[in-house]
């Protein structure tokens, strides 16, 4: 078996006198896609934010390629190739789809202007429309504040993100809840051909059949903690029901 | 993109509303007295007494499309005056009024990087320390101000150099004036960096979601420092062109300066909660008021009724722009 | 029952202090009161201390006063922003046996203060009046006066002389106040504003610092420097170089610098119980170009 | 629910912080100067200096919570006094200086009415015509000061009744000023009502998310227009308070209350986004700068130096706040 | 059949110039649960807020009961009886979630207390804290504010609100969409027993299993327009499908 690529050992996240996480761990390595399960409130996003720099947990470590590396920042983590799709998008609602799409990477113009900073505005256009057509998404108006767009249609922006940019790990945040049936086997395909490309992918869904067809391995989350590993074509979703649920337990896994 | 969303881009918000206000304005005051409005002297000393208020509000524009606000404008165009006019005199034994152009660009220099420190003073501690801008603001505008009056003693400095007040000051170029010069090139260069760069993008990023533009990988830090430094920047040259104005740094009559330029920036349609505005709007928001008070003196208005009657066109101006702006959608 | 006044309870204080509380802070006219003051205070082997207020406003100076009284000094010289809003805490200063000295301007209750030093404002406004008449000659022309806030009292009284005043010369025509909020960029642009107006504007009288600033600019920017004639009150550093060049005609000067020597001596006499002069009017005097040097006694200090 | 839960209801945001800084100051003062410090009189000036300010801050405090903001009640300070004292004045041949409580009693009505009409004014323009509360009320700030110039003539109005000056102005009961038993009144009205009612709950719920609070079936825009008609009747029984204790109805010397008003509230910890804050923290944010500015008053700092001081002082109170909570929410 | 309870006929919205409600018609009848379907950007979520007076459509009219109703304002629709479960939950983060369960509707003390407007909050904690229960949910803190909840705890409590105080007509648009296993199927129950007692439900959900599963109608929507009808019992998954994206078309229906 491969070496696991990211690789978080003990975390541990209070928010103020609500522990998040208790020593989780979470394992992930390159060329697979990982699903993150467990109830609402198990710690899936907290520890998806800890992972990607947003939050920083109170004690465990986090390796990536064995080497343990300290990411305190959302910077930090896009700059080792970690991308996420964050449950609440995090967008700029004032903003178009385009300038959500190449936000902090924006393309500049060539030439002096593109060094004083000008944006090469069209470019990003063209380009933005290109990846929400790959996803499946029809904007009615592109120039459109995000913020008018439809829940999917949100949605499916901040997946494009993700998608665009990612090179090593890409971490998605319950990326298909609000999409339509076509959109999402779009995502789940998109997923498929990011992890042949030799990413990771993280895929956290509440969506049982939908995470045994495209996961390789699942991993369950309870109360902050990771409670069970499975291979995906291995196992039901009432297996995967019980190890979110407590019914069904293999310890501290 | 069409060729008016193009424009839009450039101008941010739709501010077409209050430019129809404006131009009602000039129309009315014109009409009533075309003698005395629509003069090239009128102009000329509209545009000059506003440059000042319009490189404050420059500055302004950015800090409030972060969310952000800053109350310290005025004290630090004080402060900035004040350091600048005695180190000019200090330069020129005590009394600057007949130094040369060296010794004027220090002046200019000081006024800058007085500015420019309580800028970045603002910026640390509302980006990094992560206080309430208006809180933080609000000190500074005490301290700054106290800082002038620790430093001048409490009275107005005088000595500026003739050189700079006849240039700067009241020259002119072609028919307009040097300081409408250089308050148009701060707003253009303003209204483009804003609108077609990536320093502006990721302004209008932090004042939408700032934590979304973090995630972004957006250094918010660093940027807001920038934004409040800029601000500072260019209180510090509104306080060097003030001084070249008035050709003395006074200590009192700013206290209002923030309040104009805010109601400037809000009056030309970037909104307090921020992610939306253009430096264009703050333009016509910066001239309304000033176009106002003006033809309300030139056509003899009671002086009690100046207030009360500035105070209806404003809101009605806002009110006109709302309701233009619902009808656009409905449309 | 339960009723009863503010202040009524006692306490010791430093009778050898004496404070100062001008009307407000950073203004050349009360910081030469201030060097007057000092200097005859420290002379008489008196601690001293000064205490403003940001703004020439009650509100912000009434703290001022309760917590001066709370120090309990021998004396406090002071210069009410308000002639009845301070009515109240200066009479606590009184009842708890501190002797009150009134500088510049008064109370309307005469009973408090064991002593006033003044100029009359009102003076003050038709002295600018028939300086300006003379500036002129007998040219026609519109004359405007710039005033700082409405409510003000110093300043309203100086326009109010100098509108009774400029009303017996025919030749001007009076085109009313405008008042400027004490901004210089509002005087400016009211000046240019009324220039448009009415071209043939001959004179203007600031009644006070700013809007005199801002007026020199407004005539500058409009190349009326010396076309208009200005008159400015008081005689500040700054004033007094305008005047100089020939951006103001003239100047009205109060003596400040006697008005806080002259507090300090009454209020020696009075915590001496020597006799003390009610009132005690002082100086003013219009400078012009022609004869500002002999007067210079008259130019306000910048610093002590 | 525990104890502390119950005590963080109705203080709301936790506002320890402040309350700390104050008495840390407090005893500061008084380690520097007993004998003038810890005094009764220090204490009676410094709460009756305060209560004009604590009550418009009550009413900004609710402003502030529906992430609205009101510039005006300085003015509408002005004009409420201004036409009471004149309809006391009317009502009493001219002056109402020997009148008597039934004059009084319609000098507070007028007063209380004027307040509510402008609050009434501004509150119909922000909600019901939906335009920005900083344009609508900056309005207002200037039209109510220019209404009050107008009627008054440009002076300040006297001939306040004798009875109001010594009872309400500055007598005590029980050696508490009745001006700071009103003052406390309104306090623990408004704060009881923004923490335990349903329109205190209502207030929040606009402010957190005026979209949501509409679906959820609050009159939103009735509601809004009641918080901005209470902060007016405030400001006008503030003009009142005003007159009792000054004798006078100024027309100069309130146009910094609309700042001093809302520094105090976001002092005490509520936010200019609304949604979350508390009278309480307004309150302490009141007392703080007026403690300070007192304490260097009798402590004797240069008057340069007091702003530079209090401003310090402030940043630094808000700076302990922020990380004394950022260090509970660790924990 | 039953009367329709709530017909929408021809409606119209326009936003600036983006046509969301191209003449939508929609019927739902006491007693049933109707699922409304359609890709991202159909305008589900736009009919929902024309039906429950967040929006005023541009045209078409709206009956209750068989009688034209003008619902101008949420308050006039719920006054009627009509709850909605928004697709952005419309919640206020900063109060808790007692709070949001009663915002608009708080209950009073007693005795004249109440009827100073003050509130009686240990009731309306307990009463919270029981209907969350029902729905399967556990808060860590139920005096935290709402914001700071998981994304699944933040839409049960938007849920719990709307069946709380439902009479006649619920609107859910996407209830499920971040809901864990076990709540979604609390959620799906809760439908069925609300249906049970004789109230209309409309269901938006981009599940089509869920759907078919608890609905006994399926009404689609399609660019702005309602274009299928199906019986819940005689369809499935292919059929929706092929009507969402206009591979099957049965008309304007
Ligand atoms: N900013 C915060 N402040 C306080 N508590 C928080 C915060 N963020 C999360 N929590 C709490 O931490 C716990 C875990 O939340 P998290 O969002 O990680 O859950 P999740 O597994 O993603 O759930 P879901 O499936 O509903 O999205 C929850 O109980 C939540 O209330
Ligand atoms: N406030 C708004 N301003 C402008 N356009 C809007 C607004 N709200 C919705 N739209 C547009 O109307 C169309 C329909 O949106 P709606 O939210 O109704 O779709 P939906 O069917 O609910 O989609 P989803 O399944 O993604 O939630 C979309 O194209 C959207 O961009
Ligand atoms: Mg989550
Ligand atoms: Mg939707």
């Amino acid at each position: 078996m491969a070496l696991p690529l990211l690789d978080a050992r003990e975390l541990v996240k209070h928010y103020g006198s609500v522990e998040a996480l208790r020593g989780a761990s979470f394992t992930v390595r390159a060329g697979e896609v990982v699903a993150l399960v467990g109830d609402n409130g198990a710690g899936k996003s907290t520890l998806v934010k800890c992972l990607s720099g947003v939050e920083r947990p109170d004690s465990g470590t986090i390796s990536l390629d064995g080497a343990p590396v300290v990411l305190d920042s959302p910077v930090a983590a896009r700059s080792l190739g970690i991308e996420t799709v964050y449950q609440d998008l995090a967008v700029a609602p004032d903003l178009d789809p385009a300038a959500n799409l190449f936000l902090g990477r924006e393309l500049r113009r060539r030439g002096l202007l593109g060094r004083l900073g000008v944006l090469d505005k069209r470019e990003m256009r063209r380009r933005a429309v290109a990846s929400f057509d790959d996803l499946g998404v029809s904007l009615p108006d592109v120039d459109v504040p995000i913020g008018q767009l439809s829940g999917g249609q949100r949605q499916s922006v901040a997946v494009a993100r993700s998608v665009v940019w990612a090179s090593r790990v890409v971490f998605m945040d319950e990326p298909t809840a609000a999409l339509g049936v076509v959109q999402r086997k779009r995502v789940l395909d998109v997923i498929r051909r990011v992890r042949d490309q030799g990413m990771a992918v993280v895929l956290i869904s509440h969506n049982m059949p939908e995470v045994l067809a495209v996961a390789d391995r699942v991993e369950v989350l309870r109360l902050g903690r990771r409670v069970a590993r499975f291979d995906a074509a291995s196992t039901t979703v009432e297996e995967l029901v019980g190890a979110m649920t407590g019914a069904l337990s293999q310890g501290d896994s | 993109m069409t060729a008016r969303a193009g424009l839009r881009r450039v101008t941010g918000a739709n501010t077409l509303g209050i430019a129809v206000v404006l131009l009602v304005l000039i129309a009315v005051f014109g009409a009533l007295r075309p003698d005395a409005v629509l003069t090239v002297f009128t102009l000329q000393t509209t545009l000059v007494e506003t440059s000042v208020l319009l490189v404050l509000a420059v500055g302004m524009t950015y800090v409030i499309v972060t969310a952000g606000i800053d109350l310290s404008v005025g004290s630090v165009l004080v402060f900035s005056g004040v350091t600048s006019a005695m180190t000019m005199n200090a330069l020129h034994d005590g009394n600057a009024t007949t130094a040369g152009w060296g010794v004027v660009f220090v002046g200019l220099l000081v006024a800058v990087a007085s500015g420019a420190a309580w800028g970045l003073l603002n910026g640390l501690l509302i980006a990094r320390a992560g206080l309430p801008p208006l809180i933080v603001t609000l000190g500074s505008f005490g301290a700054a101000l106290g800082a002038g009056q620790l430093i001048s003693h409490g009275s107005n400095v005088a000595g500026v150099p003739d050189v700079l007040g006849d240039t700067l000051g009241t020259g002119t170029w072609f028919g307009v004036p040097n300081l409408v010069l250089v308050a148009a090139a701060v707003t253009a260069v303003g209204a483009l960096v804003l609108g077609t760069t990536a320093f502006g993008r990721h302004t209008y990023a932090i004042g939408s979601n700032e934590e979304a533009a973090r995630r972004a990988g957006i250094p918010v830090t660093r940027h807001l420092v920038t934004v409040y430094l800029l601000a500072g920047v260019l209180a510090g040259l509104a306080g060097f062109m003030a001084l070249a104005y008035f050709r003395v740094a006074s200590i009192t009559g700013h206290d209002t300066d923030n309040l104009n330029a805010i109601a400037a920036v809000v009056l030309g349609g970037t909104s307090l909660f921020g992610g939306a505005g253009s430096v264009v709007g703050t333009v016509l928001g910066v001239f309304v008021p000033a176009v106002l008070r003006k033809g309300f003196v030139i056509v003899g208005v009671n002086v009690y009724w100046q207030p009360i009657a500035v105070a209806l066109v404003l809101v009605a101006a806002v009110w006109f722009d709302q309701s233009r702006r619902r009808a656009r959608d409905k449309r | 029952g339960g009723g009863g006044q503010i202040g009524d309870t006692g306490g010791t204080g430093d009778a050898k202090k004496m404070v100062l509380i001008p009307g407000v802070a950073a203004e050349p006219f009360y910081i030469s009161m201030e060097c007057g003051f000092r200097e005859a205070a420290s002379a008489a082997g008196y601690e001293v201390d000064v205490q403003a207020p940001a703004k020439f406003d009650a509100t912000l100076q009434t703290p001022i006063v309760t917590g001066v009284l709370a120090n309990k000094p021998g004396a406090v010289l002071i210069a009410p922003t308000d002639d009845k809003a301070l009515a109240g805490p200066m009479r606590q200063l009184k009842d708890a046996g501190i002797k009150v000295v009134e500088v510049d301007t008064k109370l309307e209750d005469t009973s408090i203060a064991s002593s006033t030093i003044s100029s009359d404002n009102e003076q003050g406004g038709r002295l600018a009046a028939r300086t300006l008449a003379g500036l002129v000659g007998d040219k026609p022309g519109s004359v405007l006066v710039l005033n700082t806030k409405a409510g003000t009292s110093t300043t309203d009284a100086r326009a109010a002389g100098f509108e009774e005043e400029i009303g017996k010369h025919p030749n001007l025509k009076y085109v009313g106040q405008q008042y400027t909020d004490n901004e210089p960029d509002q005087a400016a642009s009211k000046v240019t504003a009324t220039l448009s107006a009415n071209p043939d504007l001959i004179g203007v009288f600031a009644t006070n610092l700013n809007t005199g600033e801002g007026a020199a600019t407004g005539l500058r920017n409009a190349g009326k420097t010396g076309v208009v004639n200005l008159v400015g009150f008081d005689a500040s550093p700054k004033q007094v170089e305008d005047l100089r060049a020939g951006a103001v005609q003239a100047l009205i000067a109060q003596d400040p610098a006697t008005i806080g020597r002259t507090g300090v001596e009454q209020a020696v006499a009075a915590l001496e119980g020597k006799p003390v002069e009610r009132d005690v009017e002082t100086d003013l005097v219009a400078l012009t170009k022609a004869d500002m040097e002999a007067n210079s006694k008259y130019f306000y200090k910048q610093s002590c």
